[in-house]
């Protein structure tokens, strides 16, 4: 196979991200969660470098900077910052067992691979495979979101799929418009901070952040 | 110009009120705000009508008749909610379930919400659209979660999340879509504008168009609450303050589906099959037989509305999906009335809960007798929702039957059965309410009832009869859907 | 005035109904006005609508367009011959109730009678726009108002439990109906969103979609006319309205359904087939036999009434049906007989309707009963509502010389034509259907023996609370004026089937052979003289001639002489009131032969009962066959549904991912 | 035809079938009295009960309301109006197009109903239970009543007895077997409507059995006697009626003068036949319960039923 280099470069990081996103999956504790997110974070804005560099879209640098920012340095501060306030460290159970998850995850993976193909043919950007990957992030966290049962994991679990979004943007379309990354990153910032009083108020209404409290609105 | 205010004010009106929101004025002044949005909206909606669409600020706000005429709905019952919550959350604040702080945080929120909503509606760029949606639902997360009780925790969490999750679909359907627009239209802004992909959809490619609608559906119709995404949608209208309910019913599902029905017209466009049509139409079946059958079940008078509204709106969709020009028309149609007429029902209902001390269905009996104003409006708002002529929901509904007896035969017979066990669930509840021994106590302050009855006359009108402009409105908006 | 034109007239005429109504509102204040003026106004009213009526048959039809209505479609009025045939019956009926209605209502409380005279005059206007709607919308709009406002008149005493669930079932049903009519237009129409009835007529449908068409149409108007099963609304709701309400009710606004039926059958869909038409023979025999026999067992008089207020939309469907069969099979001539015939009947049923059930207003007024066991010799109390009263059930009984018996000899008349049929299963059917006809009728005529010499004759079955005192000028007014159209309708038969003659002619280009017309206005003679025929004059002449002959002769050959003891009673010395029947024990046969036919509960009491006491009551199995377990069915999957509703946020999370991967799925 | 000859046998049958009505009882009584190896009392014997209770004073309970007097008038008037239109003595009378048979049932139903409200008027156990009775005789008759006028009216396309007569007896002759079902099922239906044996029993005063005399017990002198009287015109009727569908032979034209004396002749000759075959029957057969009623009835019904699908099936 003959890539060019950054082209190579990015695939490693789809890789990486790949990788990422199935280590969350399966990872246990909330604190190495967050910082498995923040790495996503970091080998987002390296992938994004790359492109804008070997490309030359001035505008991704920009966007990398948010990211950077946001994702790598915001974000895992405040939910530091959180889980220390809430003494939340324990452990995260899961609805189903690791290997199973696993498992639904490989097969994700699959589906998203074939899925993202035919748009991957007629992609003309140079990092066209990596559609598929950012597309098997996005289902893997959405995965994540339904087994954990705690509300900060599901919280990153969002970010993560927020994360694969941002991937496939950059990587399928070399980013979307400015003011639309902007509008995003916005809204990204202003989800995390409300998640930030709910946890509070959960926290003070149910003792608890497990999200098994939060089961009493229903039929019958 | 006026376009500038309508978007400007409300933003305004929620800096202000973020200060002075627990003022004793502070109600005064949030009214004040969407009237003057109301007025705004209205010269838009008449400088529209006199010179056809108008493209502002470099093509990225855009007006047609189609969202010009859910521009100057949102701002109207907008400005009318803001009438209702005006006793409404003085009672609140008089029966001690608010402090200050809060009525503050929720008058800011209500005016940045109005914000959020028309600037979905007005934006040309689907991406702006996206971010102004999510936008929406953090405010609303917001005001969902006002009292901070458990269940109004929960409920605001599970809206949070599923829309979160949702919204993030969508998102991935809008970059689906640059994707495909930018082999067109080349790399930058232009590619994510409205106008401009609708005029090139024809040569935009169909295999991601098809994806993205997937995508978009999924993450905008858990907004709009299809059937099955739309669990989060009962526990928000039942646990939120009741205005919000209101503009939640009345507004924001009408802003989902605008966004659903905009992406609609350009798969549509790019596929040339009916392949998006088909989807809203299963979606559209399958909210409003869940909704029915769910209806019977309720014992919460404000879950009760909101499974309704949960089967307005696939009636909607259904219309929409069916696509033709009666069709849409209808669905249009059904739109205005379904919001008016649902936000004139949450406003009774709200009283109705206020004076008996509970949401309980059980619980509330006799209104005609302890409150006739409002046993009257529940009553009539109740027959109006459930299709009973001369209100304009049945004129919606008629075309909309009629049409589907057409068009698609198959779903006339569910759709018999699921308006026939609506209206068994909804009347056999509401009549024990309105009619029987009262049990009420006094309000402490006078209930705005001016709304609810100018909602019910103007849902009386188009029922009987449409005034030519607005069926103007409706015939251009429809050519437009197509 | 030149070319003022019937519908015209028509349409002033529901206005002014609903400004009566809106005035009757602002007289909150003084309820006098409302009995004193607005009524009396409406009566007025009703009497110009009936004129118009009138004069519409006569004339050609005249249609015109409202400014209002959908953007493509203002509301069409028309008034052709049949339209002016049914505001001929509204009219007329409707000025004697409006009349009683002013004595009736005159000591309601004014925060009851104020919204009450709205919903009253809403109603009739309502009821005549349904007759000279001329498009699919306006038709829906009028009927479904109709529905309810006079849904808001039977919840007028809405502090009784059973009024509300009668309404409730009442608004239900015909909400159902309603949506299965506006199905059937919309099968009707071609898409071309064109709505008025003149582009439904063209539609001209065949086959498999005419016959929906026909279905629909047939549940629809059949759930509002209290067609069987669809009927249990009626004897729930008519009883709980107020008197003049019920009478209008069971006396016009059933008709407003067999208006439909008649215009969308056989003008909008066109081209019948002779099995639609055995579909509305059967169902009419069946509902008007089932109607009487739960007549019978009723003891609660104004349910009583609304039991034959099915037996008599039976009998209507059986003249109905005749026409659809011998249309459908080619014979317009005796068709056109089966229609007049049903529709006749459709006219007297309203005024003999309207009369008993105002007269059972009057008994409630006076004394407050509506149970039967609890009356007795009330024709010592009320002489007048008795006269009226007895006329009215000699009427329904379907006795010579009175209206009833016209229209029922009419169906047989049309049920003899069966020889003309080709299908000898249809031709044996039709007569055995007559005979069905023949057992109700006797039926009637026992159940109105029941009522009137229970009610009326016989000694009182207790103390009543207050001295009954005779009925109010106004009341009487209005039951005389009823009654006088029992006796023209009954006398003139003549002149009444040449009126319907012509609007048969309008509406199905069919009518009587000339010879029908030709025997002179004192024999009826359908066919012709040869065949059939009847002459109520002289019915009527004769035996007045009898009786007062035999008078006189008695006393020139014998004499006169009378005088007064206690009953004799076979010598049996003690006589208590309660040795003579109750309503019960008078439908004791029916209830042993026709046992199948009831759900009868009974607790007998035991052998060492000290005080033993005896409780049977007579259910309607449609309840417990059909309507409960479509409720418990509905339940049941809403149970079902409720599933998805289970509150844990995973699984919401879970159906929103299996929704996306199954529509990325099907995508691909 | 002419009017005047037509008036004048309208009249001349109206008033002969009038005196002639209580002489059929007395010979029906009479065959009967024989019959059980009693000497009767005389055909003459219902002639002198009348004038005997129209010379009483009459009897009236305290609460007879005014319908409770004017009923045997309308009994009467009903009765002697239905003998006037059956054709007897001639077909085609001016009187005879007031009704067809239809009509007929129908004026003997307002007669029915009458009664039974007259003898619910005192508010007697007796009255009450009279009329419940014969009500449910009457709606259990009349049906099987019209099948069997039906059929005969099927083969003559016409309802009017006039028609009817003429169809079957002044054509040549032919043989209808739906006709015979007809017979019998009328035959029954007469039983029933005329309150003889097997239904009821016309002798008796034991009150548990009662149905029509139940009903006039409060009834004396002149009411009584008119009662009777119209009780022995409906016999007359139905009997006549009888003669009229299935042996019409002999009735004459309306002022065919020539006919009528054979006429006359032919019409006493069937009734005394007709009564000396009812005397019979009703010594044959013995009174039944009164809820085996409905079977005798529902039988009747049935063979009339039947006899129309023979018609349909045979006679086509």
């Amino acid at each position: 196979m003959n890539l060019p280099f950054y082209a190579q470069l990015i695939n490693l990081c789809a890789a990486l991200l790949l990788l990422l996103a199935f280590a969350m999956l399966t990872q246990r504790r909330i604190l190495s969660l967050i910082n498995l997110f923040a790495l996503q974070g970091m080998v987002l804005v390296a992938s994004t470098l790359v492109i804008s560099y070997s490309t030359d879209q001035s505008h991704l640098y920009y966007s990398a900077l948010l990211t950077f920012v946001l994702k790598v340095l915001l974000l895992p501060w405040i939910l530091h910052r959180l889980i220390r306030a809430l003494k939340v460290r324990w452990d995260v159970e899961t609805v189903i067992n690791i290997p199973a998850t696993m498992l639904i995850g490989i097969v994700l993976v699959i589906f998203a691979f074939n899925l993202a193909a035919p748009i991957s043919e007629i992609a003309g950007t140079v990092t066209k495979s990596t559609l598929g990957i950012a597309t098997a992030c996005i289902l893997l966290a959405f995965l994540m979101m339904i087994t954990r049962r705690k509300a900060v994991s599901q919280v990153i679990g969002f970010l993560a799929m927020e994360n694969g979004l941002l991937f496939a943007a950059t990587s399928a379309t070399y980013g979307m418009p400015l003011v639309v990354e902007l509008g995003i990153a916005l809204d990204v910032l202003v989800g995390t901070l409300i998640f930030g009083v709910f946890f509070f108020h959960i926290r003070e209404t149910f003792e608890s952040l497990d999200i098994h409290h939060l089961e009493k609105l229903k039929e019958r | 110009m006026e376009l500038m205010f309508v978007l400007g004010v409300p933003f305004a009106g929620g800096i202000m009120l973020g200060f002075w929101g627990h003022r004793h004025f502070a109600p005064e002044l949030n009214s004040g705000m969407s009237l003057l949005t109301f007025l705004a909206a209205a010269g838009l909606t008449a400088r529209v009508i006199a010179d056809g669409p108008v493209l502002v600020w470099d093509g990225n706000f855009f007006v047609d008749s189609f969202n010009v005429f859910l521009v100057a709905l949102t701002a109207f019952v907008a400005f009318t909610t803001s009438l209702f919550s005006r006793p409404y959350m003085r009672i609140e604040l008089a029966h001690g379930r608010l402090t200050p702080n809060r009525l503050r945080l929720y008058h800011s929120m209500y005016q940045m919400f109005s914000f959020t909503m028309l600037l979905a509606l007005l934006t040309n760029n689907v991406g702006v659209l996206w971010v102004a949606m999510e936008a929406a639902t953090l405010t609303t997360v917001l005001l969902v979660s006002l009292y901070r009780t458990p269940a109004s925790l929960e409920a605001a969490w599970k809206y949070f999340i599923l829309c979160g999750v949702g919204l993030a679909q969508a998102l991935f359907g809008t970059i689906l879509l640059y994707f495909a627009a930018e082999k067109v239209l080349g790399p930058g802004g232009t590619a994510l504008l409205w106008t401009q992909l609708n005029e090139v959809k024809g040569g935009l490619e169909p295999t991601v168009l098809g994806l993205a609608f997937v995508f978009l559906l999924v993450g905008y119709g858990t907004k709009v609450g299809l059937a099955p995404l739309h669990n989060w949608l009962p526990d928000a209208h039942a646990e939120g303050p009741t205005p919000i309910s209101a503009v939640l019913s009345g507004l924001l599902l009408n802003v989902a589906l605008y966004a659903v029905v905009r992406a609609k017209v350009l798969v549509d466009g790019a596929l040339g099959t009916h392949f998006a049509g088909n989807l809203m139409m299963g979606f559209g079946l399958l909210s409003v037989v869940v909704a029915a059958f769910l209806l019977s079940r309720q014992k919460d008078i404000k879950r009760l509305f909101a499974y309704s509204s949960i089967e307005h709106m696939g009636l909607m969709t259904f219309a929409f999906g069916m696509g033709g020009a009666l069709a849409t028309f209808a669905g249009l149609l059904h739109m205005t009335v379904h919001s008016l007429t649902k936000s004139a029902i949450f406003f009774t209902v709200g009283h109705a809960a206020q004076k008996s001390g509970t949401q309980i269905m059980a619980d509330i009996r006799g209104l005609i007798g302890s409150n006739p104003t409002i046993g009257w409006g529940l009553m009539i708002g109740s027959l109006a929702i459930l299709g009973m002529p001369p209100f304009g929901v049945f004129a919606s509904e008629f075309m909309i039957l009629t049409a589907a007896m057409h068009q698609q035969p198959w779903a006339t017979p569910f759709l018999l059965v699921a308006l026939g066990v609506a209206f068994a669930a909804i009347f056999g509840k509401v009549q024990p309410m309105v009619f029987g021994e009262p049990s009420a106590k006094r309000l402490p302050h006078r209930p705005a009832l001016v709304p609810v009855f100018v909602h019910l006359a103007i849902v009386l009108l188009l029922g009987l009869y449409i005034p030519p402009y607005l069926a103007g409105w409706y015939r251009q908006a429809a050519q437009l859907i197509g | 005035m030149t070319n003022f034109q019937p519908v015209e007239a028509a349409v002033t005429l529901s206005v002014i109904w609903i400004g009566l109504g809106a005035i009757g509102l602002a007289c909150m204040r003084a309820p006098k006005l409302i009995t004193g003026v607005v009524f009396p106004a409406g009566a007025l009213v009703s009497l110009a609508l009936a004129a118009t009526g009138l004069w519409a048959i006569g004339a050609s039809p005249s249609s015109a367009i409202l400014p209002a209505g959908l953007p493509d479609l203002p509301f069409h009025v028309r008034v052709d011959a049949l339209s002016g045939f049914f505001l001929l019956l509204l009219g007329g009926v409707s000025f004697g109730i409006s009349l009683f209605a002013c004595g009736y209502f005159r000591d309601t409380r004014a925060t009851t009678l104020a919204p009450l005279s709205l919903q009253y005059h809403v109603f009739l206007a309502s009821m005549a726009l349904v007759l000279i709607a001329d498009d699919a919308y306006l038709f829906m709009v009028t009927w479904e108002s109709m529905a309810l406002s006079s849904y808001f008149l039977v919840t007028t005493e809405h502090h009784d439990e059973r009024n509300r669930r009668a309404g409730f079932i009442y608004l239900l049903i015909a909400h159902l109906g309603a949506i299965s009519i506006l199905l059937c237009f919309g099968v009707l129409h071609g898409g071309h969103g064109d709505y008025t009835f003149a582009a439904l007529r063209a539609a001209d449908l065949h086959g498999f979609w005419a016959t929906v068409a026909f279905l629909l149409a047939f549940f629809g108007f059949g759930a509002k006319a209290g067609m069987l099963p669809l009927h249990v609304w009626l004897p729930e709701a008519h009883p709980a309205a107020p008197s003049p309400v019920s009478a209008l009710m069971s006396g016009v606004m059933i008709k407003t359904a067999i208006y439909g039926m008649v215009r969308v059958i056989f003008d909008l869909i066109g081209n019948i087939r002779w099995e639609w038409g055995l579909t509305v023979l059967l169902f009419g025999a069946a509902t008007s036999l089932f109607g009487v026999l739960f007549a019978l067992m009723q003891h609660d008089l104004k349910r009583l009434l609304a039991y034959h207020s099915v037996e008599n939309i039976g009998i209507i469907l059986i003249g109905i049906g005749l026409a659809m069969v011998f249309i459908g099979s080619g014979h317009p001539v005796a068709g056109a007989l089966g229609l007049i015939a049903g529709l006749y009947h459709t006219l007297n049923h309203a005024v003999f309707k309207g009369l008993l059930f105002l007269g059972a207003g009057a008994i409630l007024k006076s004394t407050g009963l509506r149970n039967l066991n609890e009356m007795g010799g009330l024709i010592r109390y009320l002489p007048h509502t008795a006269l009226y009263f007895l006329i009215g059930a000699l009427a329904i009984s379907a006795l010579p010389p009175l209206n009833g018996f016209v229209s029922e000899w009419l169906t047989f008349q049309a049920s003899l034509q069966a020889p003309q049929l080709a299908s000898s299963v249809v031709r044996s059917l039709v007569p055995i259907v007559a005979a069905v006809l023949a057992l109700s009728g006797a039926l009637t005529g026992m159940c109105f023996v029941k009522v009137y010499g229970i009610a009326f004759l016989g000694q009182r079955r207790h103390e009543y609370s207050v001295q009954p005192d005779e009925a109010s000028g106004w009341e009487r007014a209005g039951m005389l004026w009823l009654a006088i159209a029992c006796f023209a309708l009954g006398l003139a038969p003549v002149f009444v089937i040449g009126e319907l003659n012509t609007v048969c002619l309008a509406l199905t280009g069919a009518g009587l052979s000339d010879e029908a017309m030709a025997s002179g206005w004192l024999w009826l003679a359908p066919t012709s003289g040869a065949q059939a025929s009847y002459s109520p004059v002289v019915f009527l002449l004769v035996i007045a001639a009898v009786f007062g002959l035999t008078f006189v002769l008695v006393r020139h050959f014998y004499h006169g002489r009378l005088r007064r003891a206690d009953p004799w009673d076979c010598g049996f010395p003690a006589q208590t009131s309660r040795m003579q029947d109750s309503a019960d024990a008078f439908g004791q046969p029916i209830r042993q032969i026709f046992a199948p036919a009831f759900l009868i509960k009974r607790e007998i009491p035991r052998a060492d009962d000290l005080q033993p006491v005896f409780t049977q009551s007579v259910e309607d199995r449609h309840w417990y066959s059909m309507y409960l377990p479509i409720a418990r069915f509905t339940e049941f999957l809403s149970g079902h549904f409720g599933r998805l509703q289970q509150g844990r946020i995973s699984v919401y999370l879970l159906f929103s991912f299996m929704t996306l991967i199954a529509l990325l799925v099907f995508a691909q | 035809m002419n009017v005047a000859g037509g008036i004048v046998f309208q009249v001349l049958q109206s008033v002969l079938v009038l005196l002639l009505a209580p002489l059929m009882l007395g010979w029906v009584n009479q065959c009967r009295a024989w019959l059980q190896n009693r000497s009767g009392a005389g055909i003459w014997q219902p002639y002198r009960v009348l004038h005997k209770l129209f010379h009483k004073d009459a009897v009236l309970a305290h609460n007879a309301s005014p319908l409770f007097r004017a009923t045997p008038y309308i009994l009467f008037g009903c009765m002697w109006l239905a003998v006037g239109i059956v054709p007897v003595l001639a077909t085609s009378l001016p009187f005879a197009p007031a009704a067809d048979v239809i009509a007929l049932v129908g004026l003997f139903a307002l007669a029915r109903v009458f009664v039974s409200l007259a003898g619910m008027d005192v508010g007697t156990s007796f009255g009450t239970l009279g009329a419940r009775r014969e009500m449910m005789i009457g709606f259990l008759a009349e049906p099987a009543m019209l099948m069997t006028l039906f059929t005969a009216s099927l083969i003559s396309h016409s309802t009017s007895l006039a028609t009817i007569v003429e169809t079957l007896g002044q054509r040549e002759f032919v043989i209808y077997p739906s006709m015979a079902f007809a017979a019998i099922a009328f035959l029954m239906v007469l039983l029933a409507e005329n309150a003889r044996i097997p239904i009821d029993n016309p002798s008796t005063h034991l009150e548990l059995t009662m149905i029509h005399e139940a009903m006039v017990l409060e009834y004396s002198a002149r009411h009584l006697a008119l009662i009777e009287w119209a009780a022995s015109l409906k016999l007359t009727a139905y009997i006549t009626i009888g003669i009229a569908i299935f042996v019409p032979w002999g009735i004459a034209q309306a002022g065919d003068w020539a006919a009528l004396p054979v006429a006359l002749a032919a019409l006493l000759l069937k009734l005394l036949a007709a009564g000396a075959g009812l005397a019979l029957l009703e010594t044959l057969s013995a009174k039944m319960r009164i809820f085996r009623a409905p079977e005798f009835l529902g039988t009747a019904f049935l063979l009339a039923t039947l006899g129309m699908l023979t018609h349909f099936l045979l006679e086509r």
